[in-house]
């Protein structure tokens, strides 16, 4: 799990005139081991860290948010149900080819209650990424979470996905199992749910990779994550044929979650700790469980009928052309 | 938003209509009568080619058509009638790579005399009604934005309130950049409308052409209970490019064609051009009553 | 496909008798190429060959009948397909895996009605048998089966299943795909179709492969076509413990159309020509025709959700056992 | 047809189990207090073993249970109540391999102190109610006739008109051969009954224990909502050997194991024998009301 590490390693480029005060507490520290006590000053320096950090935070760039929401010590899918789920039973494979560690998903109880979660899974080492293949899910992962869509639906629960990849995997085994027909087949499906569907980008939401789980009936973001139909590397690449140009694509495609808010293509943002979600771990577990507890509240009023409503609904009005 | 009216473009186009009639029926290749196959290299000549429906009697290369051309292939004649031709994109992004993607679309308009990547409406084939979008990868290849995911939606709708079958013809580089977040959210809009058709219980049926990837197919042209292909089409969730970069290998050959997708499972039937609306007649007979 | 071959080549043992005279006529018949008109010593001996076929087609063994049910000539899907079907379009794929040549399947019409017809594919060559795996279908052959049943029911037509296989192929691949959970999810899937539902036996009728696209309101039996949870040859050999035993294994496992007519697992035979269907597959074809369409006609009066109780009340009443 | 009554039947298994059940709730090795583990062939204890449910110690193999321990093992102490405790087999097929079917009925029946090779009923697992249905290997090898068919059948219909969740613990060789063609059919019948389960909205779930092979996999045993399996399982549709005399090559380690099922899809969650009853409860709580 991603534990709180406020230490000097891992902050981000635009953190980084915080090194001085860190280096500055250590040294501290080092003398308070010789006996000098030393915990007043400290006291005064991690409080000038935290006003630093907050003044940073308040005006990042939208490749800043991107850093954040790829951070290696961002909480993913499974440290979040570690943190919010109770009583869970990992459920895996797609009853067809396989089981992909790169999309997990299983049952459990959400203050008390039954719920169905499924989501990505990255990791916070090498190895853990590469056992998760960075969190791309292969077409198995796809239809592992439809089973799972389904085991939900017909024990009528509530699903919640969790959205945290850099996309789809693009690879010759992907293809050949048909990527492209597992995730058009979700997204299908996932509008014919009967149960309340609330998805939650907690921190990349590659293209069709995080959409192919992301079909709630509300779509809630993590304040520095990011959803895209493209990365800003790859929009770079291609439309700019410079791939450093990846900051001002990303401040172009609006990919930020108060982008998309305003564009409505999201309903909701929950508030991160400040220093990101991988600062205080438990703290955005926490803010997530408040704001899906709500909004799976709100929709389990809805029959199923109205929920298919709902959703279509939501869907429908997707797009902005003129018609004269 | 929009920075030319939509009564200046049907002006325009009108008058560039004159200009590029006699050039639309062919292939993209100006002042030339001969024309070297893309696959086999035989040199043909144009008119020969175009008779053989633009496949290469050499090697059976179909050459891509334009979307007037495939209705002219499928529909009975003057049987097809545009629906929704008005929609147009716009730039809400306010974004611009190599030029701005409003004037981007007014080029587009311009080169290919088409308002959009997808025409759409009614028609019949073989004397069944049917509700057709036909995508045309001449309009900024193909590329889906909201207008392309509307018009998608509207044409399943259109389906549903007259009982039709629907038939998509796909031809797409996957979605349009330019268009942000809302060209990914085509894809669900999209497969939304097909999930309502599908529960309608009309049949959808697919013809995949050369080239169809992306957002596209891993949206409405994946969804078909029936998926026709022609031969040696490219279709693929990946481009070829983005998965040698990826894996750090060379593809197989034949990858991502559209006889790999049918071994692969994806595809019901590979037809040849010449056959194809004969099979689609075939298919639509099952589901007529 | 399998063109009515009645030369002395493709004579199974028990049809040794007519050797001779086959061989009468083959001399016969080069006696005539020199000049000499033999037509009605011919046509005499042909005569005769049918009347001692006849005699010999009286009373067939089990394991004759096997034999007949296995015969490289045998009529198989396509063949019957092409014989029965107008406009027939070949459908392919699992949407999931693959296309599996062993299973095959399309839509078509029979007397001019709509219908999907699916079916085991064997071969008439050593090089058509390894194409086509022997008949013995893979999980992808299974789900595409279910695939193209649900395009049926859909489209609200019904479907004609032809059985021909000796078995599931028992492969590696097949395991690891899930041949048990494919062959399983048919059976269950099948219990719910909402459309006219009549499955033949044409020739092998292989156990859980067999049964895997069997489960029709209606099954019938061509005259010499078996059907077994296991060959003879695997229940000798594990029963008997010796595979000679094959014969007896046949007769005691009570395979044939007639024994299971009296079992009630059958609901009616199927007369083939005399010779067995590769002696005329025509007229075999013309035979599956008009019992087949008498019985979709007869379902067609059904509703969906009668459909559904007919073939419940048929499986669920399967099965002897003493209660007290 | 039978020749041994129900009442015959009931005298002798009473004076049957004063003598074994001493012995029945031990391994099957008569008068000896060590076994050898069957994986890693550490000698244990049989108290010791018992005393870990039958679990390895050193290297985690779990023993075959008989279907009273499993019952035991997963139900509240005093709830399980059994079901169509009488319905018996009988030879009507008239069938003898090395001895006729109706002795080696017999025979089980006293070796095994069962009816058959499955036992069902209604239980409560931590006080949820559920309709349980658990087979033994030890009855002709879990092998599915008629009875086995019937009495799965019958417990799901019993979950639907009590409205309680399925469970089935499989552990079977296949489909019992002296049965023929009805076998067979046992497999269409269980599955159409769970069809029917479904639709009326109540969980299945299997337990999935070594062995579980044949028709019983092909059926019932494959058509949960969720699979769980116990560590090390044999689970699959043809048997080992089968595969090996087809494909002409050895098979890999760990072929048709539970952790090769799981890798491949088919199976949610392999769990130690210690923790079945609280995964199992976990479960049944996702669904309960
Ligand atoms: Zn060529
Ligand atoms: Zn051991």
């Amino acid at each position: 799990m991603a534990e709180a590490k406020n230490g000097i390693k891992n902050l981000l480029e635009f953190e980084k005139p915080l090194v001085p005060i860190f280096k500055k507490i250590e040294e501290l520290k080092a003398v308070s081991a010789h006996g000098m006590d030393m915990t007043e000053e400290i006291k005064m320096l991690q409080k000038r860290i935290e006003t630093l950090r907050r003044e940073i935070f308040q005006n990042l760039s939208p490749i800043q948010i991107v850093q954040l929401a790829r951070h290696i010590l961002r909480p993913t899918t499974l440290d979040y149900i570690n943190m919010m789920v109770e009583d869970f039973v990992e459920l895996r494979g797609d009853r067809n080819y396989g089981d992909d560690p790169a999309l997990v998903g299983g049952v459990g109880r959400l203050n008390g209650k039954p719920v169905l979660v499924i989501g990505h899974q990255k990791g916070h080492t090498t190895k853990e990424l590469l056992a998760r293949n960075f969190g791309m899910a292969n077409p198995e992962g796809y239809r592992k979470a439809l089973r799972l869509m389904r085991v939900a639906q017909r024990a009528n629960r509530p699903i919640i996905s969790l959205v945290d990849t850099p996309g789809a995997y693009p690879g010759i085994g992907a293809e050949e199992r048909g990527q492209s027909e597992a995730i058009a087949k979700n997204l299908r499906e996932m509008a014919a749910l009967t149960v309340p569907f609330v998805t939650v980008i907690t921190g990349e939401g590659g293209s069709g990779g995080a959409l192919g789980i992301g079909m709630g009936n509300r779509v809630l973001m993590l304040q520095y994550s990011i959803y895209s139909v493209i990365s800003p590397e790859g929009c770079a690449s291609i439309l700019f044929r410079d791939a450093t140009r990846a900051p001002e694509a990303a401040t172009a495609s609006k990919i930020t979650a108060k982008d998309l808010l305003e564009f409505d293509v999201i309903d909701e943002i929950i508030k991160e700790p400040v220093g990101g979600a991988h600062n205080d771990p438990s703290a955005s577990a926490q803010n997530i469980q408040v704001s899906v507890t709500k909004h799976i509240e709100e929709l389990s009023k809805l029959s199923p009928r109205e929920l298919i409503a709902d959703r279509y609904r939501k869907y429908r009005k997707m797009g902005i052309f003129i018609e004269s | 938003m929009a920075k030319i009216s939509i009564h200046e473009w049907f002006t325009r186009k009108k008058k560039a209509k004159a200009e590029t009639e006699a050039v639309s029926a062919r292939l993209d290749i100006p002042g030339n009568l001969w024309i070297k196959c893309y696959k086999c290299s035989a040199t043909l000549f144009i008119k020969d080619l175009e008779a053989n429906l633009k496949v290469c009697p050499k090697c059976n290369y179909h050459f891509k058509l334009s979307s007037a051309e495939r209705i002219k292939l499928l529909c009975d004649e003057g049987t097809f009638k545009e629906l929704n031709a008005e929609i147009r994109s716009t730039d809400f992004l306010g974004f611009s790579d190599s030029q701005p993607y409003q004037k981007r679309i007014e080029d587009s308009m311009l080169k290919s005399n088409l308002m959009e990547a997808v025409i759409t409406g009614e028609g019949q084939v073989s004397s069944i009604p049917v509700a057709l979008g036909v995508m045309d990868f001449s309009f900024m290849g193909g590329s889906m934005g909201s207008v392309v995911g509307e018009k998608i939606t509207r044409i399943a709708e259109h389906g549903m309130e007259h009982k039709l079958p629907v038939i998509v013809v796909t031809a797409s580089g996957g979605a349009r950049m330019q268009e942000g977040i809302m060209s990914l959210m085509q894809m669900a809009k999209t497969s939304a409308a097909l999930q309502r058709l599908r529960e309608f219980g009309l049949p959808y049926i697919v013809i995949l052409t050369d080239p169809t990837t992306g957002g596209t197919t891993a949206s409405f042209a994946m969804l078909g209970d029936i998926h026709i292909a022609e031969p040696g089409a490219l279709i693929g969730f990946a481009g070829p490019r983005v998965i040698e970069q990826t894996i750090r290998q060379k593809l197989p050959v034949g990858f991502q064609r559209s006889e790999f997708l049918e071994s692969h499972g994806m595809v019901d039937v590979i037809v040849n051009r010449k056959d194809l609306k004969s099979t689609l007649t075939k298919i639509l007979r099952f589901y007529k009553d």
